[in-house]
């Protein structure tokens, strides 16, 4: 057994252990045993990762385990990680794990939502782990689909409208994806030779342009959509508003960053000539994102429409870095997932928190919440600080990263969208101020507020995970940029030689 | 005739013998006695199943008239395996009051129809077609009627014999008329003169009509949701999996063989006819709200997908199509088992009834989702590796687009399964289906379609071994 | 050679005008009648190709059996002397039209087909031929397809029992 | 060479001091909080004087010149092969001049707030903010690089946002400090918008290779030119409109008067003499760049330095809260010191201007806290902010009003105090080299003098204002500082300066020069006249003048009506205009799009119901009319 | 051929009575007629079957066969559906198909 199909196999243990629980109490502890296991594990792979290339381990993917699944068609169950896979693990399972903190006090049908949400988790894990770009799709929809019932059944408001319309518009994305995936594969052997779906293998042959041109905007788009790409955005603000906590920040947290990761890692590594030819009407959509989804976040009331808008921007700036194509902006691609995936689950959790105990999430209607509950109003602050990208929080370092990469292209063109993208921190500021200011400063509007308890022992666990994470980024980021980086090398390798 | 011989056409042979049997048993019980038909019938036809599942032994029989390869024995052995399925479905059915008289031709008829549907898979000439076809028809429409005192069954026996007759005459002049060209019925001489020259293809058209007619592809697929809708529950599961199976066997290896000298021809049409099937066939199962009529529009848009590993005419797609039908077996008869456990308890078939089927019948209802989920193709479950692979066939071909849009209606599809979905998870109602226990052999039925809806995607040994019979042009 | 074509023109002219009365004419015995007419008709152009066995079994189980089957469900069902209104207009037409094109279709395709005829001397259709064809399992024997339909039958006669039967209530 | 690397201790103190009282703070009695941030400072002051002690005067010079010296340095996030981002300490003349600034100033801040915050709820967290504030602005100063300044200069910024905002529960505050985050918000993002360019054009962010006068940078970097400047003067005007934010030059100003929203020690710390002039750091960091390869960039700051100056002395002239009066003659003052650096050259006696920015920095720094902190200790005695609710307090308040004489002569650049020298540099250095500019300032010399003894005049003399609680002077917490901080402005002029900071590192000799400094004393007299016939007793007299400027007084009195255009665009025209419009072509085109497939699809879902009519024979119709349309179109019209 | 008369002539009239099934088929209301005209058309295409065995292919009996076996499929057909139509009779006191609707849409 290798240690990365472990990734895949704790959740459903966890599954098959909580289905067999008798109470909700046990079904939490069980969750959060599993869960915990999951991040221990993440963190020795991150050490295992590290120190195996500190012995000059050199392979492009390290851990790697392939089992010829479905022979005939060459699908093999492949996995194996570089550095920016394990960085994303390393977020899921920290964002799981606090999701699962956050979700604590789930009532109804307890049993179904943990097992939904691990099951998503699952889902997720799987994908990142993923060599092979059948197993691949095959956890990407895994992933999605939990999401139904999660939001369906546990969501808020109109859930079953924003349920529905996430679920189809994430698998409209995905009809998308596997014609582009298809016909990746159908092209994996231009030199005749069997049909391949390994990413490492159709990265050594260069796929026709012809064909390139045809799958890159499909697969990039299909990626895209997950990664709330303008305009296939709108399931984004709805669904993030109707689901519940925890599902918020598994999905903005994780779920959308398979959009970002996908995009970078297929449609960018395997099909680089198109993709170098049609950026730039990507590199148009995503700046537009970038700041469409801020300036739409200036006026929303609802504190998760705010965020998900916010998210718009933000992974619009991943995918927009990804489109630069260079390392630096790659680089700060990754760094922003996992930073976006942190900080946005973070304000997913205390949003969830507020709320469970406001019962209301439009700003108009609270105030001076943090006299009340000054734990969750700091780390709101925080979350909104990083969020604005704040030095010393992770959000800096990666749009930092970004920006400096995406200038690194000397035309006019590049420039400018780069500086349309910049120019997102003052209205990130903007809106977050205000959220910030009238969430939790002034007087409290609401008698009732004043009877409000601060964080639980697992709120508080499930926040400082978070936090911790955001600030160990955003202090040393050093040690995760250099892991990024190095992993980057074959791509860029790849792209020196087609771009000149 | 040696042993050989019977061990090659065993599926058929063990079939009449049991379907004899069966009659035998039902004359000479008394009538208290009848009931243990059921019984009998099960275990016979278990061990028919069994029997089937022998090595095979390929070769030709009649002149050619029958034939038997790895293929086709696989084939008899998926569809022995729905059957068998939908037998043990049908047990509780069988026992209700009215049946009491009519247990016994309940499984003559689905006994002569399956072997009907055997024959046709094993025909290598289209006079075995025409009678296996027919076989696998006439009865059909008796067992579609078979509570006839109900009206819509009764509609639904009308519509579908006299949509098969006409039907048929459709394919019979296109079998005339290819015998007029070509001088012969065999398949084996038939595909030798096949050309595309109008009067050729005029008969291909005919004769492809009359077979869309039984895989209810659009436009000749209007007869299916009433009939559906209308026959048994059990007797629907029957048609819209195992007769619309068979169909899709011989279908494609008609197509690969016979007249694989005008793919030209059929390729395009099979297009067309792919979109239609598979758009047409969601957009009317969106606004149903009887669970049968839903599924059987679902099973239409199903068949859409079926065309899209045909229209590749590789042997990849003929694996995908094999394998596609296996899958579709357990799931679309893990749905209308459920659907039919349900009805024979509460008489109840309207998605509004589900409303809170989850609170109350928790197992039902995951059944239910799962093998909704793998007629959507969601992974991890089998319909997912059934639908990726077609998908792939097409893809394989060069037929993006086609892919393409099978995928959007994929998406379209996974809205309404969300629909029952949602009906069962999320919705609220004052007066949900109580709680029930599911009686044994419907259970079991139920348990080996979980089976199947889980496992058969994991091993790949099945596709393979597939992969290792099909063939392409 | 005359004589025949005359006998052929007669008798498909008969086939053509009873068809046409079978599917318009407004009282259904009426139309059963016409259609008994039109399978003798067919009968004897069997007998003009020379293919007398199937014109007997053409006499006796069609013209026979199944219009008599159809009479007698026709006295089951209908007033003998009850006349149909005459099907809506646009229904008409539908069937015009798919009558027409359908025909137009054929028959154009058919009559540019170069069809040869064949000079192979023709088989002697006589009764032992075809009794034996029918129990032959070799090249052009139809034991099969008797079994087969031998179970057809059965089941059909099962599938009609099944319907129709009335059951005994106690 | 010394070693200086114990400097990266001095901003760590205070970061460690924030963690420990912010994470801990609420579990100790809050005097202990208090006490701990100020030894922290306290610790970090020391060690500030022992540097300069050390760089000054037991470093050696190369070549008669201050070296940089690279104290520590850590590679902190690689961007590029060539742009790394490093978190060091360099020691210059400069850094340790602000070094001493703000270690001095945050010190007597820490120490006066201990009486002046005292039995404020979250005392603990206002003392973590102000070790993050020191942290911050200590991080700034010793920055290796113009990123690393950057990310102090964020974090400055989020100081002054959180202590601005110290009165979360008062609206105003809230939306002040949202104020000056946003508005340093925009501006910074033109300061990021320069060091995009700059690092491009320069490959580095480095303070050492980029201002080395034989360095690459200088040398190759001037770059191809865009709308007639080149892409480096871009670059600089860029950087400069991030550092014109923070020092809240027009038209970036507008964020300041708000801040006065804050605690008063903050003010006096955060607004008027540490973090505001780190606008000026960043020029005269940059100062060599900006002088050889963006001279016409240097003339933007001098232009903008001195419009801001001026525009700052008139509002001052009419304003009646006196923390307003104190921002507005911040903004002023700093206004001089963009000044000094703009009419500045590179190198030797030409840099006078250089060396007086400096100069009048530091001077600024001690008598502007000094101010503050009065005028904090007034309206703690007073509880008010507005000098119309003060006068007489002379009686109360004895120790008070004579540090505030001493701060107030000292702005209006009466000789010998400490002002009056830098002052003078900076007008000497701009009579040399921007005559224009020279008679705006002095003019501003008049005018300062004048609104600083309005203010003095009324809050100590003028009218006795009946209070409702004597007003008695702040405990010795309070005015120890005040003694201190006078002392200082008095005596701070007499350093040498130009013998430690100069444009090119060389120390050199300068004198005052009796032309200017003569017209200055009497401009500054003048102004003083001024105040003390119109305020000195309450008389009508000035509020006659105020009638008779009319509209021109309102208009000065509204600040020129900035803060409603601001209110405009930020309100009408983003908020309305742009989200608003945004958000519902979000809701209603983009999603509505989305929405209207699904509508469509179940709208042709109902409209094709038709065709499945339950009638057999129209069903047979479609099936032969479709296979025989088929027929026709494979035969006859398909053509392969 | 021996007859004198061109294959077409045959062809033509069969055809002409199949279509005349379909429309008998798509237009009459009583199911019997409906019954009736697939019996017209299925007996038009054993013309079919035996013309072209006795001119083109008279070496073979297939097309003979095939009709023979036509015939007795119809028979089964025919008394299959009679059955049914008996039945729908007793459900609906009418055979008219245009009544016979109740599933649709």
């Amino acid at each position: 057994m290798d240690i990365l199909s472990l990734f895949v196999i704790i959740p459903i243990l966890t599954v098959i252990g909580i289905m067999i629980t008798k109470d909700a109490k046990q079904t939490r502890v069980i969750s959060a045993i599993g869960m915990g296991l999951q991040l221990i594990l993440a963190a020795y792979l991150v050490y295992a990762y590290l120190s195996a290339r500190q012995a000059g381990d050199l392979a492009e993917m390290l851990f790697r385990a392939d089992y010829v699944w479905y022979a005939n068609l060459n699908i093999h169950y492949a996995v194996g990680v570089d550095g920016i896979s394990v960085a994303m693990i390393a977020l899921t399972s920290i964002v799981v794990f606090a999701g699962i903190f956050a979700s604590w006090q789930v009532e109804f049908l307890p049993k179904e939502f943990f097992i939904s949400l691990i099951l998503l988790s699952g889902g997720v894990f799987g994908f990142f782990i993923s060599l092979d770009l059948f197993t691949m799709f095959l956890f990407y929809e895994v992933a999605v689909i939990p999401m139904y019932l999660l939001i369906g059944i546990w969501g808020s408001g109109p859930k079953e409208y924003a349920a529905m319309k996430l679920t189809l518009m994430l698998m409209g994305g995905s009809a998308l994806l596997l014609v582009g995936l298809l016909g990746i594969y159908t092209n994996s052997a231009p030199d005749g030779g069997p049909l391949t779906f390994n990413i490492l293998e159709i990265a050594k042959v260069n796929i026709p342009i012809e064909a390139q041109r045809m799958f890159f905007p499909m697969t990039f788009v299909g990626f895209g959509i997950l990664g709330a790409l303008f305009p296939f955005h709108t399931w984004s603000p709805d669904g993030h508003a109707s689901a519940p906590t925890a599902v918020s920040m598994l999905h903005a947290g994780v779920l959308m960053k398979l959009g970002g990761y996908g995009a970078f890692r297929v449609a960018i590594f395997l099909l680089p000539e198109a993709a170098h030819e049609l950026s730039w009407i990507f590199i148009i959509l995503t700046s537009i994102s970038v700041v469409y989804g801020a300036f739409g976040a200036i006026v929303q009331k609802d504190l998760k429409y705010i965020n998900a808008y916010s998210s718009v921007s933000h992974c619009g700036l991943v995918l927009f870095a990804v489109l630069m194509m260079n390392k630096t902006a790659m680089d700060g691609a990754i760094l922003q997932m996992i930073s976006h995936g942190l900080m946005t689950a973070l304000f997913f959790a205390l949003i969830g928190m507020i709320y469970g105990r406001t019962h209301t999430r439009m700003i108009n209607e609270m105030g001076g919440l943090m006299k009340v509950m000054p734990f969750l109003g700091v780390a709101y602050v925080i979350a909104g600080l990083a969020s604005l990208g704040l030095p010393g929080l992770s959000g800096f370092v990666a749009e930092m990263t970004i920006f400096f990469g995406a200038f690194q292209h000397v035309d006019v063109f590049h420039r400018v969208v780069t500086i349309v993208a910049v120019s997102s921190i003052v209205i990130t500021a903007v809106y977050i101020l205000r959220v910030v200011g009238a969430l939790l400063f002034g007087p409290i509007k609401n008698d009732h507020f004043l009877h409000l308890e601060d964080a639980k022992w697992f709120e508080k666990l499930s926040t400082v995970t978070l936090i911790l994470a955001i600030a160990a980024i955003g202090i040393a980021p050093f040690w995760l940029s250099t892991m990024i980086g190095d992993s980057l090398q074959p791509i860029i390798d790849k792209l020196t030689v087609i771009i000149p | 005739m040696n042993l050989d011989s019977f061990l090659l056409m065993r599926h058929e042979m063990v079939l009449t013998i049991i379907t004899l049997m069966v009659l035998i048993a039902d004359l000479s019980f008394n009538e208290e006695k009848k009931i243990k038909v059921i019984w009998l019938a099960t275990a016979l036809f278990a061990i028919n199943t069994i029997i089937g599942f022998l090595p095979n032994i390929s070769g030709n029989l009649f002149g050619n008239m029958y034939k038997n390869t790895d293929l086709q024995w696989t084939m008899k052995n998926i569809l022995n395996l729905g059957v068998l399925v939908v037998l043990l479905q049908s047990v509780e059915w069988l026992k209700s009051a009215d049946n009491k008289y009519k247990i016994s031709e309940f499984y003559l008829l689905v006994f002569s129809t399956l072997i009907g549907m055997q024959f046709m898979i094993s025909s290598g000439s289209f006079l075995m077609l025409y009678l296996g076809l027919e076989l696998a028809t006439i009865p059909m429409a008796a067992l579609a009627a078979y509570d006839r005192y109900r009206h819509h069954s009764a509609e639904a026996g009308i519509k579908l014999i006299l949509s098969a007759a006409m039907s048929s005459a459709v394919l019979l002049l296109g079998i005339t008329l290819i015998y007029g060209t070509t001088g012969s019925t065999y398949f084996d001489v038939v595909a030798l003169k096949y050309a595309n020259i109008p009067l050729q293809t005029l008969a291909f058209i005919f004769f492809f009509s009359g077979m869309a007619f039984k895989i209810s592809l659009v436009p000749f697929h209007l007869w299916t949701a009433d009939v559906y809708e209308g026959a048994p529950v059990n007797v629907t599961s029957y048609l819209s999996v195992i007769s619309k199976g068979a169909s899709a066997f011989i279908l494609i290896i008609v197509l690969f063989t016979v007249f694989n000298s005008i793919s030209m021809i059929w390729k395009p049409l099979l297009y067309i006819i792919s979109v239609l099937t598979m758009t047409i066939g969601n957009l009317f199962a969106i606004r149903q709200q009887n669970m049968k009529r839903f599924l059987a529009f679902s099973s239409i848009a199903q068949a859409g997908f079926i065309l899209l590993g045909i229209i590749g005419a590789s042997s990849i797609g003929m694996t995908s199509v094999v394998y596609f039908v296996f899958v579709y077996i357990f799931s679309n008869l893990g749905a209308f088992g459920v659907v039919s456990v349900i009805y024979y308890k509460t008489q109840k078939e309207n998605m509004d009834d589900y409303n809170g089927l989850y609170h109350t019948n928790p197992k039902l209802s995951l059944i239910m989702m799962l093998a909704l989920f793998s007629l959507a193709g969601i992974p991890p479950v089998a319909g997912y590796f059934g639908k990726f692979f077609l998908f792939t066939a097409a893809a394989s071909s060069g037929y993006y687009w086609l892919v393409f849009i099978a995928v959007l209606n994929a998406t379209i599809s996974l809205y309404y399964y969300l629909l029952v979905v949602k009906a069962m998870f999320i919705n609220k109602s004052e007066t949900p289906i109580a709680y029930f226990k599911t009686d044994v052999p419907a259970k079991i039925a139920l348990s080996i379609c979980v089976l199947g809806i889980f496992f058969i995607g994991f091993f790949s040994i099945i596709y393979q071994y597939l992969e290792s019979i099909s063939f392409g042009i | 050679m005359l004589g025949n074509q005359i006998i052929f023109i007669v008798f498909s002219a008969m086939i053509v005008i009873f068809s046409i009365l079978t599917v318009t004419s407004r009282r259904i015995l009426r139309a059963a009648v016409f259609l008994l007419f039109v399978l003798i008709a067919t009968s004897a152009l069997y007998f003009m190709l020379n293919y007398q066995f199937l014109a007997a079994v053409q006499l006796t189980l069609y013209a026979g059996g199944i219009v008599v089957l159809i009479i007698f469900s026709v006295l089951l069902t209908s007033h003998i002397d009850e006349k149909f209104e005459s099907p809506a207009l646009l229904k008409k037409v539908y069937g015009a039209i798919a009558a027409i094109f359908g025909s137009i279709l054929v028959i154009t395709t058919l009559l540019n087909h170069p069809f040869v005829a064949s000079t192979d001397v023709p088989k002697d259709v006589n009764m032992d031929l075809i009794g034996k064809s029918l129990i032959s399992w070799g090249e052009q024997g139809y034991a099969l397809p008797f079994e087969l339909i031998s179970i057809l039958l059965l089941a059909a006669m099962i599938a009609a029992i099944v319907v129709a039967k009335k059951i005994k209530t106690k | 060479m010394t070693n200086f690397s114990y400097t990266v201790l001095i901003p760590l103190i205070p970061l460690f001091v924030f963690l420990f009282v912010g994470l801990l703070g609420h579990k100790m009695k809050p005097i202990v909080s208090g006490l701990i941030g100020t030894c922290g400072l306290l610790i970090a002051a020391i060690l500030s004087y022992f540097t300069a002690y050390q760089y000054f005067f037991n470093t050696e010079k190369i070549d008669g010149t201050y070296q940089k010296i690279l104290a520590f340095n850590t590679i902190w996030l690689q961007f590029t092969e060539k742009l790394h981002v490093d978190l060091g300490v360099l020691i210059d003349p400069i850094s340790v001049m602000m070094l001493i600034v703000v270690t001095t100033v945050s010190l007597m801040v820490h120490i006066y707030s201990i009486g002046y915050m005292k039995g404020e709820k979250g005392f603990a967290r206002f003392y973590a903010f102000l070790s993050l504030f020191s942290f911050s602005m200590l991080g700034l100063v010793l920055a290796t690089n113009i990123f690393q300044m950057y990310i102090f200069w964020e974090l400055v910024g989020v100081s002054s946002f959180l202590l601005i905002g110290y009165y979360y529960e008062k609206p105003s505050a809230v939306s002040a400090s949202k104020k000056a985050f946003i508005v340093t918000r925009f501006a910074d993002l033109g300061f990021l918008i320069g060091i995009l360019i700059l690092s491009f054009n320069t490959g580095t962010f480095d303070f050492i290779s980029l201002t080395n006068v034989n360095g690459a940078a200088i040398l190759t970097g001037a770059g191809a030119s865009f709308l007639g400047l080149s892409v480096m003067t871009w670059s600089l005007i860029f950087v400069f409109m991030g550092g014109a934010g923070k020092s809240a030059m027009f038209p970036l100003h507008i964020w300041l008067p708000d801040a006065m929203e804050g605690p008063t020690p903050v003010s006096a710390l955060i607004h008027a003499a540490t973090m505001v002039v780190a606008g000026v750091y960043l020029v005269a960091r940059l100062f060599p760049v900006y002088a050889i390869s963006a001279p016409d960039g240097l003339l933007v700051v001098a232009y903008v330095g001195s419009f801001s100056s001026l525009f700052a002395a008139v509002i001052a002239c009419t304003q009646y809260d006196i923390k307003r009066v104190l921002a507005f003659s911040t903004m002023s003052q700093i206004g001089y010191m963009m000044v000094g650096l703009g009419v500045s050259k590179y190198g030797g006696e030409a840099g006078l201007g250089y060396m007086a920015s400096m100069f009048h920095l530091f001077t600024h720094a001690m008598f502007k806290a000094l101010l503050f902190l009065g005028a904090g200790a007034i309206i703690h005695a007073v509880h008010s902010n507005s000098m119309k609710d003060m006068g007489g307090l002379r009686k109360y308040l004895p120790i008070t009003h004579i540090t505030f004489l001493i701060a107030c002569l000292t702005i209006a650049g009466v000789p010998f105090l400490s002002a009056f020298f830098s002052k003078d540099e900076i007008l000497t250095a701009a009579f040399h080299h921007n005559m224009p500019i020279f008679i705006v300032q002095m003019f501003v010399a008049g005018l300062t003098a004048f609104y600083m003894f309005r203010l003095y005049f009324r809050i100590f003399w003028n009218k006795d204002t009946h209070y409702h609680h004597t007003p008695h002077e702040a405990p010795i917490t309070m005015t120890f500082p005040l003694i201190f901080l006078a002392i200082a402005s008095i005596f701070s002029g007499y350093i040498p300066f130009s013998q430690f900071v100069s444009s090119d590192g060389v120390p050199f000799h300068s004198e005052l020069e009796w032309t200017v400094a003569i017209p200055s004393i009497l401009v500054g007299l003048i102004g003083i006249g001024i105040a003390f016939v119109l305020y000195k007793k309450e008389s009508a007299s000035s509020q006659k003048i105020a009638i008779s400027l009319k509209s021109f007084y309102v208009a000065i009195y509204n600040k020129f009506y900035f803060d409603e255009i601001y209110i405009f665009v930020t309100k009408k025209i983003i908020f309305n205009y742009i989200s608003r419009p945004v958000a519902w072509f979000d809701r209603h085109i983009v999603d509505g799009f989305m929405n209207s497939i699904a509508w469509v699809t179940n709208a042709v879902s109902f409209r094709i119901k038709g065709f499945q009519s339950g009638q057999v024979q129209q069903y047979a119709f479609v099936f032969v009319s479709s296979a025989i349309l088929l027929g026709i179109f494979f035969i006859y019209l398909y053509s392969i | 051929m021996n007859t004198g008369i061109p294959i077409e002539y045959f062809l033509v009239t069969a055809t002409l009575m199949f279509f005349a099934g379909v429309y008998g088929f798509v237009t009459r209301k009583n199911l019997i007629t409906m019954l009736m005209s697939v019996e017209l058309m299925l007996n038009a295409v054993n013309i079919n079957f035996l013309v072209f065995n006795r001119y083109l292919f008279p070496g073979q009996l297939e097309g003979h066969f095939f009709s023979l076996f036509v015939i007795a499929v119809a028979a089964a057909e025919a008394a299959v559906a009679i059955a049914l139509i008996i039945n729908i009779y007793r459900n609906f006191q009418s055979i008219d198909v245009e009544k016979t609707d109740e599933m649709k849409f």
